[in-house]
């Protein structure tokens, strides 16, 4: 359909690159991006069988949407895994305890055979401690978007169904808790309730619910003005059974693509807690508590190699992470067509 | 219009205001090699208006474009000769038609509503060119813009030009697109679709606005249509496109009078009449247009053409005159002539068509 | 050195980066630790000075004497001295500070043996204070070093301005006038025009312009922004930190380890004699014995530093042999397991208090590691800065990572070691035994008798085990070439006064070169 | 009627802040007390229970707390007892440069490399950037600060690294700027990233409206194309997101004046929550939410600037 084209200043491929795709984690800035309401979606495939029985319309495009997964989607899937069996095995594993100290590795704690990343200034070991630190993140990342995911995922079901007065009021709630930088939130949760694993954990979910809410209740507006729900409630289906029928094909993939996605926000967040020393209390290693020891320690003149792998180890090991995760909620997004507008 | 600052001053000359010959634009695209145009000719008469008319997808939008050398700048082969008063639009570099752009070579676009930036005030996008081609002042951008709107027929235009297009209706739209083409005078003004998406009053008023500016300014006019109804009584000529080729060219009244090609036939009787009754269901061309990055051996009309025989899937027809010199199109069959009659019946004959 | 040597230079400005912020400026209010009395130098002035020698010779004050019995005391200050906001200091203004030290709710504890209504003014510039018993050494608290905040005059009108106004504004007649304070970023001072004090020379002190205090918490970073000359001086007792100054050749350093004159600083393990598990003496003892002070001393204190039997290491004045239990894994593991025997099987956890400095956590995990060895069972728990002293005045923990008692005089550890202050005693060792020699410290004339005491305290200490002493602690002072005389304050009438003490010096005499 | 309709909402949500704000902050009666009493003991942490209204009911402090802010009275830092509105004054200029600093370095980056990428979609530097974007907004300014340290201060010493004194802007511009540089690119790492992947959308979008064709057509050059006619509507997502970049800007502000040792805003909360200062942690926290919500107002009002269509507001 040549004649169709618009042979603007654009190249050839002028629709590849469309759609709006920043709701990759990383920053608060991003946060920020899954804090909005839904831009007017732009060229979104909308040829979806939509007369089709959710469930085997379901099935089918699922079967051909993981055929179209990169191999770079296996990779990062690969990493991720590979970070959780980390935080799981890490008192398997042969590393040293991640808060004994070698005074051997005081003075001289650049790389060595016997410490394959050096030591830190006091003289613990850099590889175990950022191999032992991946569990702060990882708990607190999984556990607090789990949280997140139920008080917001069912919240947000029940004020896209229902609307009315309940979303009224959730709409309001949520907006007051995003009326607050994140980091914010977090610091002054954090004064209220403390500082241990579950209290991170805690925080970080309080300021992660009012996301997913959103991501949600919009999924499920979306789902509900679909034909085969309206016919489905034209036909007297309960609530309940309607409700199960677009949270299993709409809703989850929308849920587990942003949790995805959140977990990496969520680390983040931790991570800047930890920077500021307000996460999980010294001497437990996280990957923020030793970033901002090699901060420390490389901004001082006498910096060496220790120091250096003391920033750059933890540094890389979130960094992959992050990569990673988001790279996998990037690719399922697009594969799942949750519509990157959505929220 | 004040103090012209031409950057390149362009010279009448004694033949054809425009001469195409052999004009090719092939697109790359992924599913192979698009021919939107493959292989046209024309000649455009100064103060002479052509129409040039066919379904969508016949390439007849690329075709203005090319001309004009309003082209994606990759993954676009554009072969051929467009000679504009004398200087050949061929092969020139982007920064030397820009400086006919607007300024000798004007064009307005198929949906007047899109065709306006929604965030600039009319005011600049009226003046732009003219400041930018003209060299003109603020002040006498803005008095010419609002001569300019006057023209096109937009009231209180001094107040006008502060509205942004979403303020306007379609149709007035259009007019503003119409007053920013014409703004420095262009001597060809190429008008491609200028009523898609407007009803039928306002597109007959537009085009009798372009009728009355091409009269007044003398300019010369490429009018693309898929309404050979609609162009009929404002054009001098008509080509007619069919899958990248021209398919009949002539003058417009022995065209109307004296079709040949059976796809000229078929678009006229698709097209609505005055005459007809309000409710008279008009006939639409069976099938679709051929795929433009294959397309089949033959005439490409074949598959669709009620007068096809054998020999149209074989041999590719080429244009040759009809009984007025000025007169070519492009078939074995033609309509009108013993051996099309022939070629219907025996279509008719055989149940091909109904 | 290049310090202390050539003609001053006027003006010019000083930036000293402290290792804390300072929680008020109202000496009745707030507690002044190291940089508090600095900052107090600044700005207010000490009713007297201690010299290198450790005599106590007045200072704002003309004149400080005490009857025969040392039970009354006259102080009588400089004529003519007017604070910054122009209010005279005189007799009426002494009273009146004297007053609120004493009835303030922190120095107030400090002050247990004045007899109520004992305070009177008697001249135009002269108080007495009547105690109920002899109080020898108190001229040692007028000279400002650490607990000793009473010796800073402040101006009573700003104090009547409003609760708060003092402490956040304060108003002296010290070499420096109080010119804006964000806490946390920086304390800054201009100079004192009309300030009391000249020089040999006849110089109008201060020479600098002004002076400003830096807190940068993070050691590394102060030491960054020495050596950056974002700051012009520090000080710190980070023990890789002095090591660091001591390889810079760029900068001018003075070490506290000389020190004749009372006691300095310890590192120490601070127990809570209260706390469910601690209140056995068997682990006390098991904790004294697990920890290997010349292991710790060598490794966590850089060997700049040596273990201590008390809180009089050498070589203060008051340093005795005690019957402190020295690092014996083996005694110390009997003791443990005699202790988990007796109660259901289960070895003692304890938590482990420190800051979250890389020093304090090296340390904790050292220690961490020693106690283990014993058999206890150890949580380190590591805290800011900030919550440290009210972790310790809540009492909610078992053993804290502690830095503390440097003074001129023992008898200014008195409210942190007898059972009179209550909190503050924060080990809360509440031993008659203790407050008694206390007492006889604070109240004998003899000063071998004084030395026995503080001995005798040092001794019981050894066996109440409050305190599992580690090492004495050294502070460092360090400053670029270019500032001078900072280790060499002068008393008015020109004797010399002590250099440095945990990390105090004195900003009035300092200049910088051009 | 929509503004209004918009500022009601927005007081409303500040009213809610501020009660969530309170409720977080406020703990059991005579905690805060303690703080401030220290070693001075049980009756001074009475006497300032009392006067810190610690004994009433939650409502009742936290009208009498709204009423004070409303007076302007924050109140008193803990210790030292300094106005809360003296540390903010401080406080504040580091804070707002370093956010308006990383914005102008963002939008000058991003700007050229969306429009450069956008026009030459999916050729190297295309991709390039768009991958580097990618994974730019996977690397925390928690990192990225501590790098920038390394890299420029530390081994090339191109400029000063953390504890630098900042002069005033209106005192000294040029050593203003010169310290302020690196703090301000940690912030603006991650703007880059997200403005360029946003506007470099659009823009492939906006290349493709016939408007631009149109103006094409008019002859005019790709500068002026780019700038006058492509800039300003491909500008719609970056400015939605803009608002709410704040927020993240607002946390990166944190982190730059932890690592470059600044004395900012986010410096003060720091501060604040790790010594529990409950009524510095209220005061920032309020402030900083009230200019999240204004700047949001205000985005929401440049965004009817930028699109004349958008009479009704954000489109949502």
């Amino acid at each position: 359909m040549a004649d169709e084209r618009d042979p603007g200043l654009a190249g050839d491929d002028l629709r590849s690159g469309g759609g709006v795709e920043v709701g990759v984690a990383g920053y608060g800035a991003s946060t920020a991006v899954l804090g909005q309401e839904p831009p007017e979606a732009r060229g979104v495939a909308t040829a979806r069988g939509r007369a089709l029985p959710a469930a085997d319309r379901a099935t089918a495009v699922a079967r051909r949407r993981w055929r179209q997964l990169s191999w770079g989607f296996w990779v990062a899937t690969g990493v991720v895994v590979l970070w959780i069996l980390v935080a799981l095995l890490a008192g398997v594993l042969p590393i040293d305890n991640p808060n004994n100290i070698d005074f051997s590795c005081l003075a001289s704690s650049s790389p060595s055979g016997a410490h394959l990343l050096g030591c830190d200034p006091a003289g613990r070991d850099t590889l175990a401690r950022v191999l032992y630190g991946s569990r702060v993140s990882l708990i607190i990342g999984f556990a607090s978007i789990a949280i997140g995911i139920v008080v917001g995922g069912v919240l947000g079901l029940l004020a896209g169904y229902f609307r009315g007065a309940i979303d009224e009021v959730l709409g309001v709630v949520s907006n007051v808790f995003l009326s607050f930088p994140s980091l914010v939130l977090g610091l002054v949760i954090v004064t209220y309730i403390g500082r241990s694993l579950f209290d991170i954990t805690l925080v970080i979910a309080i300021v992660a619910w009012p996301l997913l809410f959103r991501v949600v209740r919009a999924a499920t507006i979306e789902s509900a003005q679909r034909d085969y729900v309206l016919a489905a409630k034209a036909l007297g289906a309960r609530p309940s059974r309607i409700l199960r029928t677009v949270l299993l094909s709409d809703v989850v993939p929308v849920a587990i693509t942003y949790g995805l996605i959140g977990v990496a926000l969520a680390i983040v967040g931790e991570g800047a807690l930890s920077f500021l020393g307000l996460s999980v209390p010294p001497p437990t290693a996280t990957w923020g508590n030793m970033i901002a020891e090699g901060a420390n320690s490389v901004s001082s003149v006498a910096s060496s190699g220790a120091s250096l792998s003391l920033l750059l180890s933890p540094s890389i090991a979130m960094f992959s992470f992050i990569l990673a995760i988001n790279f996998m909620g990037d690719r399922l997004r697009s594969v799942l067509d949750v519509r990157q507008g959505v929220i | 219009m004040g103090a012209r600052r031409r950057v390149r001053e362009v010279r009448p000359t004694d033949g054809p205001l425009l001469e195409v010959e052999d004009l090719r634009t092939y697109f790359e695209t992924r599913r192979g090699l698009v021919k939107a145009v493959d292989g046209v000719s024309f000649e455009l008469i100064a103060g002479r208006t052509l129409a040039i008319v066919g379904e969508s997808g016949s390439g007849k939008t690329v075709l203005s474009r090319s001309v004009m050398g309003l082209l994606p700048q990759r993954n676009v082969t554009r072969e051929g000769r467009v000679r504009f008063a004398g200087l050949d639009l061929v092969g020139a570099p982007e920064h030397e038609l820009r400086e006919l752009w607007g300024d000798q070579i004007a064009m307005v676009f198929q949906d007047p509503v899109t065709s306006l930036n929604p965030v600039v005030r009319i005011g600049r996008q009226i003046t732009e060119s003219l400041r930018h081609h003209v060299g003109m002042s603020r002040s006498e951008a803005r008095a010419a813009a609002t001569a300019l709107l006057r023209s096109v027929g937009i009231a209180e235009p001094e107040q006008r030009l502060r509205w942004y297009p979403h303020q306007f209706s379609g149709g007035m739209c259009q007019r503003i697109v119409i007053a920013s083409a014409i703004a420095c005078g262009p001597q060809l003004l190429l008008a491609d679709e200028p009523t898609t998406g407007l009803d039928v009053t306002v597109a007959a008023q537009i085009l009798d606005l372009l009728q009355r500016l091409q009269h007044e300014r003398q300019m010369s006019m490429i009018l693309v249509s898929h309404d050979l109804g609609l162009v009929a009584g404002r054009s001098d000529d008509i080509i007619v496109m069919y899958a990248g080729k021209v398919v009949e060219k002539a003058p417009t009244a022995t065209l109307l009078s004296d079709t040949r090609m059976p796809y000229t036939e078929a678009l006229l009787r698709s097209a609505p009449r005055l005459t007809d009754g309000s409710h008279r269901r008009l006939p639409t061309i069976p099938g679709a247009p051929p795929d433009p990055s294959d397309y089949p051996a033959g005439c490409r009309f074949a598959s669709r053409c009620a007068y096809a025989q054998p020999r149209c899937a074989e041999e590719e027809p080429p244009l040759r005159p009809g009984a007025v010199p000025e007169h070519t199109y492009a078939c074995w069959y033609p309509v009108g002539t013993p051996h099309g009659a022939e070629a219907l019946e025996l279509n008719r004959a055989g149940g091909a068509v109904g | 050195m290049g310090v202390g040597k050539g003609k001053p230079v006027m003006g010019g400005s000083v930036t000293f980066g402290t290792e804390a912020e300072e929680s008020g400026m109202d000496p009745t209010n707030a507690h002044f630790d190291s940089t508090g009395v600095m900052y107090a130098r600044a700005v207010y002035d000490p009713l007297a000075i201690v010299l290198q020698d450790g005599t106590v010779v007045p200072y704002l004050a003309e004149s400080i004497t005490p009857n025969s019995s040392y039970t009354l005391w006259t102080i009588t200050v400089r004529p003519n001295i007017v604070f910054h906001d122009g209010t005279l200091c005189d007799g009426a203004a002494l009273k009146y500070c004297m007053e609120a030290f004493y009835s303030s709710l922190l120095t107030g504890n400090s002050l247990t043996y004045w007899k109520k209504g004992g305070l009177k003014q008697v001249g135009p510039r002269s108080i007495t204070v009547e105690m109920e018993h002899p109080w020898v050494p108190f001229a040692a608290w007028l000279a400002g070093y650490i607990g000793g905040q009473i010796a800073y005059i402040f101006s009573p009108t700003q104090m009547r301005k409003g609760e708060a106004v003092l402490n956040s504004h304060p108003v002296g007649t010290g070499p420096f006038v109080y010119q804006d304070w964000v806490p946390g970023s920086h304390f800054s001072l201009t100079r004192n025009p009309h300030y009391w004090r000249k020089d040999t020379y006849g110089n109008q002190l201060p020479y600098l312009d002004s002076w400003t205090f830096k807190p940068i918490v993070d050691v590394s970073t102060r030491l960054a922004a020495l050596q950056s000359q974002e700051i012009d001086l520090m000080h710190t007792d980070d023990d890789p930190t002095i090591l660091e100054v001591d390889a810079d050749s760029s900068l001018v350093s003075l070490r506290d380890d000389e020190l004749l004159v009372g006691e300095p600083d310890c590192d120490f393990g601070m127990i809570n004699c209260q706390s469910p598990l601690m209140k056995d003496i068997r682990l006390r003892q098991a904790a004294a014995y697990a920890f290997n002070q010349a292991e710790y001393c060598k490794l966590i204190g850089k060997n700049i530093v040596y273990p201590t039997n008390g809180p009089f290491p050498h070589p203060s004045p008051y340093a005795s042999a005690t019957p402190y239990p020295g690092y014996d894994l083996a005694k110390a593991k009997a003791l443990v397991n005699s202790w988990t025997h007796s109660n259901g099987g289960k070895a003692p956890s304890i938590t482990y208090t420190t800051t979250n400095s890389t020093t304090a956590a090296t340390s904790a995990a050292f220690v961490q590691q020693l106690y283990q060895a014993a058999g206890f069972q150890v949580q380190i728990k590591q805290v800011q800065q900030a919550e440290l002293i009210n972790d310790a005045l809540l009492g909610g923990y078992d053993v804290f990572s502690w830095r503390q008692f440097a003074n001129i005089d023992p008898d200014l550890n008195y409210v942190f070691w007898t059972s009179a202050a209550g909190p503050i005693n924060f080990a809360r060792n509440y031993d008659p035994y203790i407050d008694a020699q206390m007492n006889i410290g604070r109240q004998s004339t003899d000063t071998p008798t004084r030395v026995q005491a503080y001995q005798n305290v040092a001794k019981q200490m050894a066996k109440d085990l409050p305190y599992i002493w580690a090492c004495r602690d050294v502070w460092c002072v360090a400053g670029s070439k270019q500032v001078q005389n900072w280790n060499n304050p002068t008393s008015p009438t020109g004797g010399r006064g002590l250099s440095m003490l945990s990390g105090i010096i004195w900003p009035t005499e300092v200049w910088k070169s051009a | 009627m929509v503004a209004l309709r918009r500022v009601g909402e927005g007081l409303v949500t500040l009213f809610l802040v501020a009660l969530v704000t309170y409720f977080f902050t406020s703990k059991m009666p005579g905690n805060e007390a303690a703080v401030i009493c220290g070693p001075s003991g049980p009756a001074c942490i009475r006497h300032e229970t009392a006067l810190l209204y610690l004994n009433h009911p939650f409502f009742a402090r936290f009208f009498h707390w709204l009423g004070e802010l409303f007076q302007g009275h924050l109140g008193l830092t803990l210790a030292p007892p300094i106005p809360i509105s003296t540390v903010l004054l401080a406080a504040y200029p580091i804070t707002l440069e370093l956010i308006i600093y990383s914005q102008v370095i963002a939008i000058v980056v991003a700007i050229p490399a969306a429009m450069y990428g956008a026009l030459r979609a999916n050729r190297m530097f295309d991709k390039v950037s768009t991958a580097a974007s990618f994974a730019t907004l996977s690397l925390p300014n928690f990192i990225v600060g501590p790098l920038l340290v390394l890299i420029f201060a530390v081994k090339l010493a191109w400029f000063p690294g953390p504890a630098s004194n900042v002069p005033s802007l209106w005192s000294d511009p040029g050593q203003n700027l010169y310290v302020m540089f690196l703090p301000s690119l940690t912030l603006a790492v991650g703007s880059i990233a997200v403005y360029q992947r946003l506007l470099r959308a659009d823009m492939i979008a906006t290349l493709e409206e016939d408007y631009i064709l149109m103006a094409r057509a008019k002859g005019l050059s790709t500068a002026r194309i780019l700038f006058r006619h492509a800039l300003r509507p491909s500008t719609f997502s970056t400015m939605t997101v803009g608002g709410v970049q704040i927020g993240g800007l607002i946390a990166g502000a944190i982190i730059a004046e932890t690592v470059f040792s600044l004395h900012g805003l986010g410096s003060v909360l720091t501060a604040a929550v790790a010594a529990k200062d409950l009524p510095t942690v209220q005061a920032v926290t309020i402030i900083v939410a009230v200019f999240y919500i204004l700047c949001n107002l205000l985005i929401d009002f440049l965004y009817t600037l930028i699109d004349p269509r958008g009479r009704r507001g954000r489109r949502a």
